[in-house]
């Protein structure tokens, strides 16, 4: 097939000034019609590109910031319409255009790639065939050369063998693998826009470094346009000209990277950005001005030396791998050379943590710190070492006995994703409540009181208590956990990555309380995290893992600022910087 | 129980909590008329089962000789049987025992095929490969057949016909059961329970199944219906419940033979009554779903 | 793809086994007494008692299973009381009639069923997606003898559109040479386009009829994953490149929307043979179902014993071929074996 | 024995074989619908060998048309002016000659005849028919009994074309016996080719295969779907068949072989709803015909054994409160022959089946409920045969709601018809409809069978009477013997005293139903009740 003729859009673009700004955003305003009424996502917002900047709207969640992407490409979903202002895209009324023509403008002018890079390719069809979906679409090349076009579109987003990944299915593919054929794919037919959403959401580190790296060059080379929608700020100033701030469906603030850094305007930037963690500051300067300076200074660090309240040595953790072989065949077949080995997720670890210690386990995904923060909560079973808490081996107490032990009070865990960790049935009293009612003794008739006194302590406002989770705010969620978990008054309290799921503002607020709860209370936390920042900001101690093995652990400052292993180095440098 | 101490608010709570089901439930209605027929309707068999034996024109057992076979009529309004039966007072009176049928056999099968599945998604293991074997067996007769067998064996009481409805649909609800327990099984606050000092029984009665139940609604529903098909299927090659107890299937196996000779109204209204009553359920199933998914509660 | 096929084979014996003894069990609680049926209308209690001696029927259970087991070995199935006929010969003589029926009726049911499915999703909300539900459900709500008589008394009485419903043949038409013992396949296998039209035309309406049933767990199985993929993010990547709405609907969803609708194939499939029990009944059809019903009214074992045992393999088989379709659609799947 | 008659018949029949046409070969396709017969029915033959074990009645069709007995019976018209067998006039089937002596009979066999497979009929195959058919045990052993036709040696072939039947006993149904189903002849030689150790009489092929002298044998058999009859041109039984080829076919619904009737499709179908049969008359596109069940009743039964149902009081009140006439109506449409509500001075007639005097009459049952010490009743079952459940569900029905007016609490019992036997066997149902009819048309037959003390299984209410027993015994005597004034106060007594004691209520004489086209002919009412397809003939 040869090249398709021009549509009358290439040929409005081809003839559209040059001057103009490629994308055009004025006064728009998109709405969503749900059961409780109409929403305003976005409410007349101004936002305007120019050809070869870079663009980055940032705001935390509800701020508008992914509608406004989806309403530029005219793919919001059936609840959702613009009902107001204009989007020019080179002089082009986009939101005029019948649909069967922006289709045409999609993927050949401007492009999209999404979070979750894995999720965002069809499963079941190969990666080579994907793009080449988009080529023959746009009608780039001759249908002859289209495969050729799709293996140089996977060399070019450096992805390595190409020619054999042209075949590969996205489940056979590394997640910052399946971003880059995202990106191969939304840059398969040269469009002048490309708008990231959220790239790197669910990338380690040091891939969100390596994609965003690429992402760039790419758009730098061939002098494109990009939004870059994030809600760090700290990744927006790194790799973009221009900052747009949302909040609430409102433009707060757009100025260039640096000067946002230097002088932000905006108060609500100005919180935003002390709440971003990032090196030289203490978790009391996340807070917002006012409240930094009415909060308690942080406690000294109560440190036992005599005991440690927490030893682990050698511990092992082995996974059957997965035996592939047949049934028949492993019963007739030749038996094989070698025994397949088990898969070991944790190899040998020892560490300790000290009464009122606070210990950060910091690790990309699949380094073991996860199996490991689950075997010392006893949760799963061990392979091999010792647990020993407070002088007792745990370790050797079956997991499934464990829950109803005297011993389980003393040790909680805050969860990752304060929704999945709540039941959906029980109100937050009754949340909070449950460690109380199974575990505390001759507590029982004072229950409401004492959820009450924890609900206060935690700074969950005392008449959400009779609420349901979905009746509660992602922050108010992490309360109701956090107050969960020092129901009991535990000696150790494991956090598992506790903000993670959380916006940066209520990050700061949560981290704080954490802090504030071990100063009161005399706790000692084990912190699995994958975000340096973070840990450097709570933690007295750091273990980095990789592999199932510790690279290197010491105190804080030590390991952050000089590290010796160069993993830890690596993932030092991964971290997005922001032009200070 | 304990959630009494709980909350000093605990009504100004649950009223809250009904108010929010209420809000949705007119809502999912409103966005789908045809969820709201099937809630209409559903209060309408309801009904009949309740008082219809109450209100009915004549005793549908009494046979009159003088008026067999007579069309529907002011006096007879969906005619009357070989019998002369009034078919209307028949079908409304039917209501109760087909009812019946289908609830207690859903029932029954919860109990069983409910909890299995919920213990097999949880704990895994053995209890898992046992329960999917049961299952598995189960499928592979022909579930119609399997059902004809056990009312065979047993004898045609309504007591086996629900007892084989309910083995019938034993591997549906345990494959619902175990699939959404199994996913629910290290759901964070499964986790959570398990610190706070649950053991797995009672993490499995207090946490998992009050999460299922919405999912097991719609499973309850949508058996309902095919509870009523089986026992109108058993009734049709004879093995239904005993003569001359009013029965939707069983009415229109006696009047199937009367459709050729034009004698309609013997197999429709029931056959009506019947798919009626059938394609509420179903519709009740399709709706509550639609109640029960997290994604639209938001 | 052979060591999937042979791991499931070895998942299945136990199944088997399951049905072997259920079955066993089941058919020996039937109410009735073959003795009693052997000896004929008029015997005395001393012949019912020499017929059962010679039955073995006297012995203890578990040495009637040994010999029921035994014979299964053997691949004998026994005779049927009713028809008089070996079970075996029977199953083989009867089964492509039932099987040819009930994948007409599955085809049929997928070839409306999925269409549906996927423009009620496509169209979530409207007329139509309330218009295919409450189609679709009704069709699910009417008992299947219902359905079938009322098919027969509208286009083969009334109007005389469908020839009479005496079975897979017209009278004086002869059956075509068997190969495959679908009649459909061995007309046309023979070119004798007329046999073809005549057993199609006998075929419409108890495939119409299974169809019906089937087309509201298809229908509703289609929509509701077509809706979660149509909801998933490669399909939001897909049209975000610009693909067109039928590249994007079914290249990208369709094709994954199938996997949970072919693993509902199975679960259709089992009801459908259960539901073609009736639906031979009503259409004279000469298949398994009619012949299993009858013997179970007769409380004749060995024909029910036969059934559910071919039906029980017929089931692992098609479970097979879902896997295998399964892993052609899903490459997942592919590698994991 | 009127023998001139059985000679004029033969000769007859030996001039009308002289011509017969030769056998076409025809393939199934090009044969012409004229002279193919299309039957519809319920259900079909599970045996083709009536010595067959536990072969059903659609079986003994087959052989009756497949397979030539010695004698047959002559037509004469029935009461309803269709043709009738005679059940005192036998004709030549196989044999040319009956010559009845004091204690046996010897028959001469037609020098033409050969069986299907082209062998000539000898009389050695008729002994080793009859040896066969007495030694199989089960019902063919059991019908050929109630002619005292029991042991080998009553059959004599004393030379190939002579054979000769020595009497046990003195009995008047050893002739007619012989004229059943049953006695049938088969080709020896061909059978025993196909005999093994364990099946010294070739059971196994007969099941599958017909090896008779017959007018048509079975060229496909689809168990529980089809049967195809070809004419056997070489037929020596009587006037060749006018219908080539017959086609049976099972259609299970009752409405779809209306339908095919309606329609045209089928020609003939005999078991369809009496509600069919009246509508199907009404409209008179079809012939119907009825004829009356020889020596049947449809009754309801009680068991006398055990209480309530052994006081004779509870058993005249539910004779009493039995809705009679509601059933003729809504059950039959009137498609029966009533056995109740005869005047109340009517002499009891030297018949069998006649109607009793009683009535429906709930007042009269009351009272003699109460008599009896059950003025407020008391609960039973009532059961019947779910093979037969078009009739007996009804009629249950109306019965149960019958007996409720007079205490007598009922739930209705579906047996299954494969149990029915078994149950019926057991004797304990308390209450219970039913169905018996004999082939040989005699009373002192029927009440031998099922009044008679010694307790064959047909008495199903365990009835036991000395007086009944004295009067059957003296009856089946006289007829022996000939004594005709004696037979005739026998039979009066039995009757009179099964009506005085009522262990069985009868209610009726069920109808043979026939339905066909016009422009079928020859249908004719056989002792069997099936068809005979030699005198079916179309347009």
């Amino acid at each position: 097939m040869a090249k398709k003729k021009p549509t009358k859009t290439e040929e409005l673009l081809r003839n559209s000034d040059k001057s103009l700004p490629l994308l055009d955003v004025q006064d728009l305003t998109v709405e969503f019609v749900t059961r409780r009424g109409i929403v305003r996502a976005v409410q007349h917002i101004n936002i305007s590109v120019a050809k070869g900047e870079s663009l980055a709207i940032v705001g935390e969640s509800g701020s508008g910031k992914s509608v406004t992407s989806y309403a530029v490409m005219r793919i919001l979903d059936r609840a959702g319409r613009i009902t107001d202002g204009t989007v020019m895209f080179s002089g082009i009324d986009l939101r005029a255009m019948p649909e069967n023509e922006i289709r045409d403008l999609r993927g050949r002018e401007m492009s999209m790639i999404f979070q979750s890079p894995r999720l965002a390719l069809n499963p079941i069809r190969k990666i080579g065939r994907q793009i080449e979906d988009v080529l023959h679409q746009h009608a780039q090349v001759d249908s002859g050369l289209v495969s050729e076009k799709a293996i140089e579109m996977l060399e070019h987003v450096r992805i390595a063998r190409p020619r054999e990944r042209y075949h590969a299915y996205p489940f056979e593919l590394s997640g910052g693998m399946c971003q880059r054929v995202v990106i191969a794919l939304a840059l398969a037919c040269k469009p002048q826009l490309l708008i990231a959403d959220e790239p790197t959401t669910g990338l380690d580190v040091t891939t969100q470094k390596a994609v965003m790296d690429l992402t760039v060059d790419l758009t730098r080379e061939r002098g494109m346009s990009m939004i870059l929608i994030t809600h760090d700020l700290g990744l927006a100033a790194a790799y973009c000209d221009r900052i747009v701030v949302m909040e609430k469906g409102h433009v707060v603030e757009t100025a260039q990277a640096e000067r946002i850094f230097k002088a932000p305007s905006h108060r609500y930037t100005r919180k935003l950005m002390r709440a971003t963690p990032r090196p030289g500051v203490t978790l009391r300067d996340l807070l917002p001005e006012e409240e930094a300076k009415s909060a308690r200074p942080i406690g000294h660090t109560d440190r036992h030396a005599a005991k440690p309240l927490l030893v682990v040595e050698k511990l092992v953790k082995e996974y059957p791998r997965n035996d592939a072989r047949g049934t028949l065949t492993k019963l007739f077949g030749p038996r094989p050379a070698v025994e397949p080995e088990n898969f070991r997720a944790v190899d040998g670890i020892s560490f300790t943590v000290d009464r009122g210690e606070s210990v950060g386990l910091v690790g990309e995904s699949g380094c073991g710190k996860s199996t490991t923060s689950m075997m010392v909560m006893r949760l799963i079973d061990k392979t091999a070492g010792t647990i020993m808490f407070d002088g007792e081996d745990i370790g050797e107490i079956p997991a499934r006995k464990f829950a109803t032990l005297p011993l389980r009070k003393r040790i909680q865990m805050v969860f990752q994703d304060p929704t999945d960790s709540l039941n959906p049935r029980f109100t937050a009293a009754r949340a909070i409540a449950d460690p109380i009612l199974r575990l505390g003794n001759g507590e029982r008739a004072f229950v409401r009181e004492r959820c009450e006194e924890l609900a206060r302590q935690v700074g969950l406002p005392v008449e959400l208590l009779d609420r349901f989770p979905h009746q509660l705010s992602g922050g108010q969620k992490a309360r109701v956990g956090i107050a969960r978990a020092i129901a009991l008054k535990p000696d150790l309290i494991v956090l598992d990555e506790p903000t993670a799921a959380l916006d940066v503002s209520v990050q700061a607020v949560v981290l704080n309380l954490l802090q504030d709860l071990k100063d009161s209370l005399g706790m000692s936390y084990l912190f699995v995290s994958h975000d340096l920042n973070v840990v450097r900001l709570l933690c007295d101690r750091v273990i980095v893992m990789q592999t199932g093995q510790i690279v290197e652990q010491g105190p804080t400052d030590q390991v952050l600022v000089a590290p010796q292993a160069a993993y830890t180095r690596d993932l030092l440098t991964a971290i997005p910087h922001p032009p200070l | 129980m304990t959630d009494i101490s709980l909350s000093p608010h605990g009504a100004a709570a649950a009223k809250a909590q009904s108010n929010s089901i209420f809000r949705h439930a007119r809502y999912v209605v409103a966005e789908n008329p045809v969820t709201g027929a099937a809630f209409g309707l559903f209060i309408l068999i309801a009904l009949c089962a309740l008082i219809g034996p109450y209100v009915v024109p004549y005793d549908p057992l009494a046979s009159d000789t003088s008026a067999t076979l007579a069309s529907p009529s002011f006096k007879h309004w969906f005619g009357t049987d070989q019998l002369g039966r009034d078919i209307f007072s028949r079908v409304i009176v039917a209501t109760r025992l087909d009812f019946t049928i289908a609830i207690s056999s859903v029932m029954l099968v919860f109990a069983m095929g409910g909890f299995a599945g919920i213990a097999a998604g949880f704990f895994g293991g053995w209890t898992d490969r046992i329960v999917g074997r049961i299952s598995d067996t189960i499928m592979a007769f022909p579930l119609f057949v399997l059902a004809m067998g056990i009312v065979a064996a047993l004898g045609n009481t309504v007591t086996n016909i629900v007892l084989a409805t309910a083995i019938v649909n034993f591997p549906l609800y345990v494959r619902v059961a175990r699939a959404e327990a199994n996913v629910r099984r290290d759901a964070g606050f499964v986790q959570a329970a398990r610190l706070s000092g649950n053991g797995d029984f009672r993490i499995l009665l207090m946490h998992i199944l009050p999460n299922i139940m919405p999912i097991m609604m719609v499973q309850i529903s949508l058996t309902m219906g095919y509870a009523i098909l089986n026992a109108a299927g058993l009734s049709f090659i004879g093995l239904g419940v005993r003569p001359p107890t009013p029965e939707w299937g069983i009415m229109v196996a006696e009047g199937a033979g009367n459709i050729i000779s034009g004698e309609w109204w013997i197999a429709l209204f029931p056959g009506a009554a019947l798919m009626i009553a059938v394609f509420c359920f179903n519709l009740l199933g399709d709706g509550l779903r639609d109640l029960v998914d997290p994604q639209r509660r938001t | 793809m052979l060591t999937l096929i042979s791991r499931r084979m070895m998942l299945v014996i136990p199944n088997l086994i399951g049905v072997v003894i259920i079955t066993f069990l089941l058919t020996r609680a039937l109410p009735g007494d073959p003795a009693a049926y052997f000896a004929g209308p008029a015997a005395d209690k001393q012949a019912i008692e020499q017929i059962r001696v010679k039955l073995g029927l006297d012995k203890p259970l578990i040495v009637q299973f040994g010999r029921y087991v035994a014979d299964l070995g053997h691949l004998n199935l026994g005779n049927s009381l009713t028809t008089g006929q070996p079970v075996l010969t029977e199953i083989k003589n009867r089964l492509p009639a039932s099987a040819e029926l009930t994948l007409f009726g599955l085809i049929l049911s997928m070839s409306i069923a999925v269409p549906l499915g996927i423009l009620a999703a496509v169209k979530q909300g409207s007329w139509i997606d309330h218009t295919c539900r409450v189609v679709a459900t009704a069709g699910v709500s009417l008992p299947v003898f219902f359905t079938g008589l009322l098919l027969v008394y509208v286009f083969y009485f009334l109007l005389g559109w469908s020839p009479a419903p005496l079975g897979r043949l017209d009278v004086f038409f002869s059956p075509p040479p068997q190969i495959t013992g679908f009649y459909l396949v061995d007309s046309l296998l023979n070119r004798d386009l007329s046999t073809f039209r005549a057993a199609l035309s006998q075929l419409l309406l108890p495939g119409l009829t299974l169809c019906i049933f089937s087309l509201a767990p298809i229908t509703r199985m289609t929509r509701a994953s077509m809706l979660a993929v149509l909801a998933s993010d490669f399909v939001r990547t897909a049209s975000a490149s610009g693909l067109d709405s039928r590249t994007v609907i079914l290249t990208y969803a369709f094709r994954n929307a199938m996997l949970p609708v072919v693993t509902t194939l199975g679960m259709v499939f089992s009801f459908l043979l259960g539901a073609n029990v009736l639906v031979e009944k009503v259409f004279a059809w000469p298949g398994i179902g009619s012949y299993a019903v009858e013997a179970l009214i007769a409380s004749d074992f060995a024909p029910v014993q036969g059934f559910v045992l071919a039906m029980a393999i017929l089931y692992v088989l098609l479970n097979l071929i879902i896997d295998v379709l399964y892993g052609i659609i899903d490459p997942r799947v592919r590698l994991e074996t | 024995m009127k023998r001139r008659d059985f000679l004029k018949s033969a000769s007859a029949l030996a001039a009308s074989t002289a011509v017969s046409a030769p056998a076409v070969f025809s393939p199934a396709k090009a044969q012409s619908r004229q002279e193919t017969l299309l039957i519809v029915s319920e259900s079909g033959p599970n045996n083709l060998d009536i010595h067959g074990v536990g072969t059903n009645v659609p079986g003994y069709e087959v052989s009756w048309n497949c397979y030539d007995r010695l004698i047959s019976h002559e037509m004469k018209t029935g009461s309803n002016g269709q043709p009738y067998y005679d059940k005192n006039k036998f004709k030549p089937e196989l044999a040319e000659d009956m010559n009845i002596g004091d204690m046996s009979v010897t028959f001469k066999l037609k020098k033409k005849a050969t069986f299907q497979d082209g062998t000539p009929v000898t009389a050695k195959d008729v002994k080793w028919s009859l040896d066969r058919a007495v030694s199989v045990g089960g019902f063919p052993t059991f019908q050929m009994g109630a002619g005292s036709l029991t042991k080998p040696e009553q059959f004599v072939a004393v030379d190939d074309n002579t054979f000769r039947v020595d009497f046990a006993r003195k009995d008047r149904l050893t002739v007619p016996d012989l004229a059943v189903i049953v006695p049938c002849v088969v080709n020896s030689e061909l059978v025993k080719k196909h005999a093994t150790e364990k099946d010294p009489w070739g059971m196994e092929f007969t099941k599958q295969n017909t090896a008779g002298s017959g007018a048509y044998k079975v060229a496909s058999w689809v168990a529980g779907t089809e049967v195809v009859l070809e004419r056997n041109d070489a037929w020596m039984g009587g006037p060749l068949p006018k219908t080539k080829k017959i086609i049976w076919r099972m259609v299970p619904s009752a409405g779809n072989r209306r339908a095919l009737l309606e329609r045209g499709d089928a020609d003939i179908s005999y078991d369809l709803p009496n509600k069919d049969f009246v509508e199907l008359k009404q409209d008179g596109k079809l012939t119907i015909v009825s004829t009356p069940y020889s020596n049947g009743i449809q009754y309801i039964g009680m068991n006398v054994k055990n209480p309530p149902f052994d006081n004779i009081k509870v058993r005249q009140a539910v004779a009493y409160a039995i809705p009679y006439q509601k059933i003729m109506d809504a059950v039959l449409f009137g498609l029966a022959k009533p056995l109740f509500g005869a005047v109340p001075d009517a002499p009891t007639e030297v018949a069998w089946p006649q109607p009793h005097k009683y009535n429906t009459d709930i007042a009269k049952a009351k009272a003699l409920m109460a008599e009896a010490g059950y003025p407020n009743g008391f609960d039973t079952t009532l059961s019947f045969d779910l093979g037969f459940a078009g009739v007996n569900e009804p009629l249950c029905v109306l019965t149960q709601e019958s007996l409720a007016q007079i205490g007598i609490r009922t739930t209705i019992n579906k047996v299954p018809g494969a149990n029915w036997r078994t149950e019926l066997n057991k004797k304990t149902l308390p209450l219970y409809t039913n169905v018996f009819s004999g082939w040989l048309d005699y009373p002192e037959y029927f009440f031998i069978w099922c009044y008679h003390g010694k307790n064959s299984i047909f008495n199903t209410m365990s009835y036991q009477s000395k007086t009944t027993d004295d009067f059957i015994d003296g009856a089946v005597n006289a007829a022996a013997t000939g004594d005709n004034a004696t037979y005739d106060m026998d039979v009066k007594g039995f009757v009179d005293t099964a009506y005085a004691d009522m262990p069985r209520v009868p209610l009726y004489q069920p109808y043979v139903n026939v339905a066909m086209q016009k422009n079928v002919s020859g249908y004719a009412y056989w002792f069997h009740r099936r068809l005979d397809y030699r005198t079916l003939a179309k347009g």
